[in-house]
């Protein structure tokens, strides 16, 4: 059985450049993965959202003034991923079929370790309760859970579309998923189609070639955790942004 | 003789054990009663000879389609056929009111667990009766038995309350899943059966 | 043995007890069974259970009209997405479904009493507020009658247009902020054109944009595609801020808001002197060309005259070009004179009616052929004090609009009645309220904006049932009409068979074709439409040879008084908070939870222009202008033009237990002043 | 009542006075449990903790006062496995401080967590891969050899001598106590050490983030021997204050002094070694992982003042203080050096933990700084009043000071 399993290495390439900031795959991912609206005291520091937009600029003056949005979600890395190796009850593991970092939040006890660890800041705890205007939640999405407050959450690929391509597969008889039923919200959702999806140890998905592409990077590599989202742009002092190398000046940065 | 305290510390322990392993397993779960009687065997019998599928079907896109809805029963219950007096409740108050049938499920899977039928049914081709039981052949549907607590049903932690002499396909807890997985040889990470 | 009990035994017994439950499973399944309660708590929202369905629509919350493919769980939908084939949602198209459950959307007729920032709501019958509009009508005494349309071309604008009709002064005025309402200045070339003058993006090579949000969807899905390939289109963008548009643009020019006519008239000087045939076609302002120099405007404009220069040249240099005037999101159209600035360069370069120029369009075909209907006019051409009954139709959507350029056209003793779905924006200005059904809980007709050289129309299926206590629009017309005794034309009582009755019509007419669906009878068309079809038109080319007028020259020659003003306030808001008063709550994410967006209420400030005004991050200001005076939160940024205020408008999304009935204050009121649109408005800031 | 279970032959208080010093105490663990109740009914919302600052206070001071709580352990293991015999006159305490400190930490650690009740999971199902894992599991396990520790000497109060089973049981345990000690100590070497670990192995954070030898990073070995260290230092401190608050003489100088004298000496290796390691962490790890070590500094308020004060001013200066015989037999100096000995470990912990956390990670990311909510300080605040109660009475019934009684001389408040 396990021979006839695929290996597969998912990951996204997200094109800077054509990325405006509209935010539609961060609103795609919260109405896809029942990610509950703010309370009131809720701020930036602790929002919920596995997928986010960050504004960066060059920081010169107008009008050479330039700006850039970095969508970021979990990189999903590959090698000693942080967070797994960190919580203390396996609530976190990487598929090694699809190499997606799993998040469960029913075996999360809320110590948060992980968040500590993650570079990117890609995992959020839920502070609050889960609410929803009354009615709302007859419009959650049937096929994922709705967390429950004290349990850290993030991205995990739109894992229950996969299942659902999986069952699909498996309804016709076969392992092999149709790469074409499997596509998470927030790359559905790009307008601009900024970001590409698929299977990197498939050399001829557009996914891995956009990888390859000299204009590639990813974000703070140089900690050899390999992530598998990977980040394009043209410009170079955007592609500099990715560096784990902080400088006071590249932190001057004007966030909305 | 023994001295009086090992008596009374002896005493207390006769006491817990006897709450512990009697009293509490009644306390923890109710049982709640379902709307309506069923009998599998009839349906499946010769006289209407019909099978799991026709009910609980599997979708195209892989979805399983769970308890058959009231537009299943319907068209042959659209007046009792028999004189049962399930049958006439299910008309008078299902059938001709259009209303769905709030059959309690005996397997119904915690909210965080992710279980699609159609792997084990196509891939693994597992039967019905592997994880079900034999209950296609009951002639009655017993009352669900529900933790007070974790309002899961009985089947998911299964009959014996230690978890020692459960039968096959009995119990239906991640531990069950994933020993069969195990026996199989299936790769399962966390996310393959939770969402 | 002695009997009487002593401390100890209760002892001895408490731990004979305690290490026999050890050897029971109870302690140890009380321990998982509490550990599994947490991961079911009572109360979190379980998602509904059931058979998963997808049902077509077309999304009503802007004149885009995307195709949607819903996702139903026991009917209702869980999760809206593009059709196969169509481009992606946006937010506010993502979130539709949620809007039915907005903490704001309304349930029943109400009447509004404004207080101290709060509207307190008051549950009224829907028949006291039909009579009380019908007697209105009848008596005539307070004023004209006039529909305040937010999304008009649809049928049910239509039927108001046939109510009004035999009303002495009454006009449906289409609500001058939404994006995309035609090339009105047009109008003054050619007065007796039929059909609407429309920009055929489409098919230019090069376009002169002022302002237009290309990238954001202005301009039709095409245009945007080809923007986003960076293939085959040249495009100059002039706009005070470095848009997604501009971003994308071969070359923007950042000219100060304000300086968009000067702007124009420096590249007609240009063109003017670059090539005779030209000059020959705009003698009435040569005059004013030559005081008007490509340097002269590009003075007033604070940018190089090169700009101005390569502007015009790629105008020449393109045989389908274009100069096109676009509304931008929250400040709405130019005023009439820089518009008309702007679309005389199409009139000077001779492409009027040209492919890749300025095009008519036929217009849609309407419920009823040949019926009486009362005049369309525009709100800035409106007396003020005039309007005695003022019908807000906002039944389908409606765009930020300042409500004291509406307040301004009332008479004293006016009554204001609006039509929505929801206690926000202009329902909260209006003292009475009809509480219509919201998107997906009725049928909806979208009729394309302006912005594109293809008239289309769609219709929005629902897919929920329409709340109790939810007026359908067209029935509304219908009852004011019988209380205020007018007879109407055509054979209908709801929007449905409105609807109906136009597919015939437009099936009749022959004209236009439908997109991604075949149509024998009318009803097949209607079907069609239901599921997801749209029914377009092409444009019609025949060049128009066309000269500006004397008259045109006196309001162009304004311009060259254009003064450079000291501050500026800008109305921002994003494309997709744009089109409905209310978002869902999930608009938290990009306004509340990350930086990404601002709320409404945040003057963005450039550091220079901060440092003149003293001002600091996170402070509280007061922007004071004609208008009137708001407080906003000031931030710095540097993308910011110095000398410019950009005030954040909204809506923002209500936060959770945020009072359903707050009157969300909407900073766009101190912006703009008779007239001349709210685009740019001299003001003044300091703290507060 | 109240009398009958003081130790004979040793002065004590007034019921009345006793009570009077109790009460204040008693209302701060009243509010502070509060707070407690409230984080755990209302959930973490409660604390300013944010995705950033996934740790906040808590954390912080849970690792300081298990740092500082490591005199028992040490005293214990100096005791009964070196045989240094002149601190039997302190062990007691030691053991009772010991106790609070451990106990108390791992009672803000649940309401720390966002599911309280899911914490047997690491039991049950455990990644041994998480330094988290390890220290849960040592934590646990020590706190019941401390535990076991208190017993006999609770046991030796004047009533509870009276049954006779349970003095049979105290002699028991008496003779197995050096087993219990070893337990204890290799325990705690483990779970200082893992602590060190926790933010050590955070490769994602190139700040905390450390070399070291086979799975553990050189935090490890460093939070081990900043809690030997200063263990000894923090037992004389609290001796010091309780003679002080009790206004009598528990213990015979010299006992100070040795403590001191150990304090210093493992002061100054451990000094050297974080001396080391900082250079080495700047010069290779650092930069290794693609960071720019100069920026860890560049941010106000933490830069590089702090480096200095936590290795310079509370680590070199306390062990030079000890290392002296002369100062060493001053008590004002013993005081001030074993101050600053307990200032040092609580910065250091302070730096792993809250500067590791408000330092960006990413270039776009701002510098952030966290203020505990007042149910923080509150929740914290129940624990040392609860941790001055206990301690009172265990002065008050029990024996910690067995020296006391020899040295008696007039009485006063307890």
């Amino acid at each position: 059985m396990v021979g006839e399993e695929r290996v597969a290495r998912y990951g996204m390439v997200i094109d800077l450049d054509r990325c405006n900031g509209c935010g539609a795959c961060m609103t795609a991912c919260a109405v896809e993965n029942n990610i509950p609206p703010a309370q009131p005291r809720v701020n930036e520091r602790t929002g919920l959202t596995s997928m986010r937009v960050h504004r960066a600029s060059n920081h010169r003056g107008f009008p050479d003034h330039e700006e850039v949005f970095i969508p970021i979600s979990c990189q999903h890395c590959g090698e000693h991923t942080p967070c797994m190796s960190v919580c203390p009850q396996n609530a976190v593991d990487v598929n090694p079929l699809t190499g997606v970092v799993s998040q469960i939040p029913a075996r999360c006890l809320g110590c948060r370790y992980c968040m500590a660890a993650c570079p990117v800041h890609a995992r959020y705890f839920n502070w609050f309760d889960p609410e929803w205007p009354e009615g709302m939640e007859r419009t959650l999405n049937p096929d994922v859970s709705v967390r429950m407050r004290g349990v850290v959450e993030k991205c995990n690929f739109c894992h229950s579309r996969y299942q659902a391509a999986k069952a699909k597969a498996a309804a016709a008889g076969s392992r092999e998923i149709d790469p074409a039923d499997y596509v998470p919200a927030c790359v559905e959702a790009c307008p601009s189609g900024a970001i590409v999806f698929g299977d990197l140890s498939d050399p001829e998905s557009d996914v891995a070639l956009a990888a390859k592409s000299s204009d590639a990077f990813r974000l703070l590599e140089s900690l050899g955790t390999d992530p598998k989202v990977y980040y394009l742009s043209e410009r170079e002092w955007v592609r500099r942004l990715g560096g784990a190398d902080v400088t006071r000046d590249s932190l001057e940065v004007h966030r909305g | 003789m023994i001295p009086r305290n090992y008596l009374v510390f002896a005493l207390g322990m006769a006491a817990a054990l006897a709450g512990g392993w009697l009293a509490f397993p009644r306390a923890l779960y109710r049982t709640v009663e379902q709307p309506l009687q069923f009998s599998h065997a009839v349906h499946v019998g010769e006289s209407v000879g019909m099978a799991c599928q026709d009910c609980h079907s599997l979708a195209e896109d892989g979805r399983f389609s769970g308890l058959p809805k009231i537009d299943l029963c319907a068209p042959c219950h659209t007046d009792p056929m028999g004189d049962s007096e399930n049958e006439k409740k299910l008309v008078e108050s299902y059938v001709i009111p259009n209303v769905e049938i709030p059959w309690l499920v005996y397997a119904r899977q915690p909210e965080n667990a992710y279980f699609a039928h159609a792997p084990h049914l196509v891939l693994a081709e597992l039967t019905c009766e592997q994880c079900h039981g034999p209950h296609g052949e009951t002639d009655t549907l017993r009352p669900l038995e529900q933790n007070r607590i974790t309002g899961y049903s009985r089947d998911i932690w299964g009959r014996s309350l230690t978890r020692v002499r459960n039968a096959e396909g009995e119990g239906m807890k991640m531990s069950d899943c994933s020993s069969c997985h195990r026996d199989r040889r299936v790769r399962e990470s966390c996310l393959t059966c939770h969402k | 043995m002695k009997t009487n009990v002593t401390r100890r035994d209760m002892l001895t017994l408490g731990g004979g007890v305690a290490v026999g439950s050890m050897l029971t499973p109870a302690p140890w399944l009380l321990l998982d069974d509490l550990a599994i309660w947490t991961q079911n708590w009572k109360w979190i929202p379980v998602p509904p259970k059931g058979v998963r369905t997808s049902q077509k629509t077309v999304c009503s919350l802007c004149p885009a009209g995307c195709a949607v493919e819903a996702g139903c769980v026991g009917g209702i939908p869980v999760a809206l997405r593009a059709a196969a084939d169509g481009a992606p949602l946006c937010s506010l198209g993502m979130t539709g479904h949620h809007l039915a459950w907005h903490p704001a959307r309304l349930t029943a007729p109400v009447r509004v009493a404004a207080s101290g920032g709060e509207a307190r709501l008051t549950a009224v019958p829907r028949e006291a507020i039909v009579r009380e509009v019908a007697d209105a009508m009848r008596s005539q005494g307070r004023g004209t009658i006039a529909v305040l349309d937010f999304r008009p071309g649809r049928g049910v604008s239509w039927a108001w247009r046939n109510l009004l009709a035999g009303f002495e002064g009454a006009a449906v005025i289409p609500a001058p902020g939404s994006p995309g309402s035609g090339l009105r200045a047009m109008r003054g070339f050619a007065p007796d054109t039929q059909g609407e003058w429309v920009p055929d993006l489409d098919h230019a090579t090069a376009i002169l944009s002022f302002g237009a949000p290309l990238a954001d969807g202005w301009g039709g899905a095409r245009t945007r595609a080809r923007l986003m390939d960076g293939t085959g289109l040249r495009l100059i963008q002039v706009e005070p801020a470095r848009s997604s548009t501009a971003a994308l643009a071969t070359r923007w020019i950042p000219a100060r808001p304000g300086s968009e006519g000067a702007v124009a008239l420096g590249v007609a000087s240009a063109l003017a002197s670059a090539d005779p045939q030209i000059a020959s076609r705009c003698e009435e302002i040569l005059p004013l060309l030559e005081r008007l120099t490509p340097e002269r405007a590009a003075e007033i404009a604070g940018i190089p005259a090169e700009s101005i220069f390569e502007a015009a040249q790629m105008l020449l240099d393109h045989p389908r070009s274009l100069a096109v005037p676009g509304e931008s999101f929250a400040g709405g159209r130019f005023d009439p004179t820089t518009e008309l600035a702007i679309l005389s360069l199409n009139v000077i370069l001779g492409r009027i009616g040209a492919e890749g120029g300025i095009v008519t369009r036929a217009p849609l075909a309407d419920p009823v052929d040949g019926a009486h209907l009362a005049p369309m006019r525009e709100l800035d051409e409106t007396p003020d004090a005039s309007i005695g009954v003022l019908i807000v139709d906002a039944s389908a959507g409606e765009e930020p609009l300042p409500w004291p350029s509406v307040a301004r056209k009332l008479a004293p003793r006016a009554l204001a009645v609006a039509l929505s779905p929801f206690a926000a924006g202009s329902s909260l200005h209006a003292g009475r309220v009809i509480s219509v059904p919201a998107y997906l809980e009725a049928i909806h007709e979208v009729p394309r904006a302006c912005d594109v050289a293809m008239a289309a129309l769609s219709i929005s299926r629902p897919l929920l049932a329409a709340r109790v206590g939810s007026a359908d629009p067209a029935s509304v017309v219908r009852e004011i009409a019988a209380s205020a005794g007018v007879e109407l034309e055509g054979d209908w009582s709801s929007t449905e068979e409105l609807i109906a009755l136009r597919t015939a019509q437009i099936h009749r007419s022959g004209v236009g074709r439908l997109e991604g669906g075949e149509a024998g009878s009318p009803d097949e068309l209607r079907d069609a439409m239901l599921e997801g079809a749209r029914w377009t038109t092409e444009p019609v080319y025949h060049q128009i040879r066309m000269s500006i007028s004397t008259e045109m020259a006196h309001r162009l020659a304004t311009i060259e008084g254009t003064r450079r003003e000291d501050l500026v306030v800008v109305p921002r808001t994003s494309p997709d908070a744009a089109w409905s008063a209310v978002l869902s709550p999930l608009f938290t994410k990009l306004h509340q939870e990350s930086g990404l967006r601002r709320e409404g209420g945040v003057a963005v400030v450039n550091p220079a222009t901060a440092r003149e005004k003293r001002l600091r991050p996170g402070q509280k200001a007061v922007i004071r202008t004609a208008q009137g005076r708001v407080v906003a939160r000031v931030e710095v940024d540097h993308a910011v033009m110095p000398d410019v205020i950009e005030l954040t408008v909204g809506p923002t999304p209500l936060a959770l237990g945020q009072s359903r009935n707050r009157v969300i204050s909407n900073s766009l009121d101190v912006c703009g002043s008779s007239g001349t649109g709210w685009r740019c408005t001299p003001a003044a800031i300091e703290e507060a | 009542m109240d009398k009958t279970l003081i130790l004979r032959g040793v002065r004590r208080c007034s019921t009345g006075r006793f009570l009077a010093w109790l009460t204040p105490w008693t209302l701060l663990l009243a509010v502070g449990l509060f707070a407690l109740g409230l984080c755990l009914v209302r959930g973490l919302n409660q604390t300013n903790m944010d995705n950033r600052f996934a740790f906040g206070l808590w954390i912080f001071l849970d690792l300081a006062i298990i740092a500082l709580g490591a005199g028992a352990f040490f005293t214990g293991f100096l005791l009964y496995i070196l045989r240094k015999d002149d601190l039997r006159a302190v062990i007691n305490s030691a053991v009772v401080i010991g106790f609070i400190c451990y106990s108390g930490a791992v009672l803000v650690l649940m309401v720390d967590v966002g599911q309280p009740l899911r914490a047997w999971f690491t039991f049950w199902h455990p990644n041994t891969h998480s330094m988290l894992t390890e220290v849960t599991f040592c934590i646990t396990v020590y706190l019941t050899v401390l535990a076991i520790e208190y017993a006999p000497i609770l046991l030796r109060n004047r009533q509870l001598r009276k049954v006779p089973s349970f003095l049979v049981f105290e002699g028991e345990l008496h003779k197995v106590m050096p087993v219990f000690a070893a337990v204890g100590a290799f325990l705690s070497f483990f779970h200082q050490g893992s602590l060190g670990g926790l933010y050590g192995v955070l490769q994602g954070r190139p700040f905390a983030f450390r070399e070291g030898f086979a799975i553990w990073p050189t935090t490890f070995f460093l939070f081990i021997l900043s809690a030997l260290a200063t263990g000894p230092a923090f037992v004389l401190v609290s001796t010091w204050i309780v003679s002080k608050v009790s206004r009598k003489q528990l213990v015979k100088p010299h006992v100070f002094s040795l403590l001191a004298k150990i304090s210093g000496w493992l002061l100054i290796v451990y000094v050297g070694l974080k001396s080391v390691d900082t250079l080495v962490w700047l010069n290779r790890t650092a930069p290794q992982s693609g960071a720019n070590p100069v920026q860890f500094y560049a941010w106000q308020p933490f830069a590089t003042w702090l480096l200095f004060v936590e290795i310079v001013l509370l680590g070199l200066l306390p062990a030079l203080i000890f290392l002296s015989a002369k100062r060493r037999q001053s008590m004002k100096w013993l005081i001030t050096g074993s101050l600053l000995a307990c200032g040092g470990v609580v910065v250091n912990r302070f730096v792993m933990t809250i500067q590791t956390l408000s330092l960006p990670t990413l270039a776009f990311e701002p510098f952030m700084l966290y203020w505990p909510s007042w149910q923080e300080v509150a929740t914290f605040l129940a624990v040392v009043a609860y941790g001055v109660i206990l301690y009172s009475l265990s002065f008050r019934y029990l024996t910690l000071f067995p020296q006391e009684r020899e040295l008696q001389r007039g009485g006063g408040a307890s």
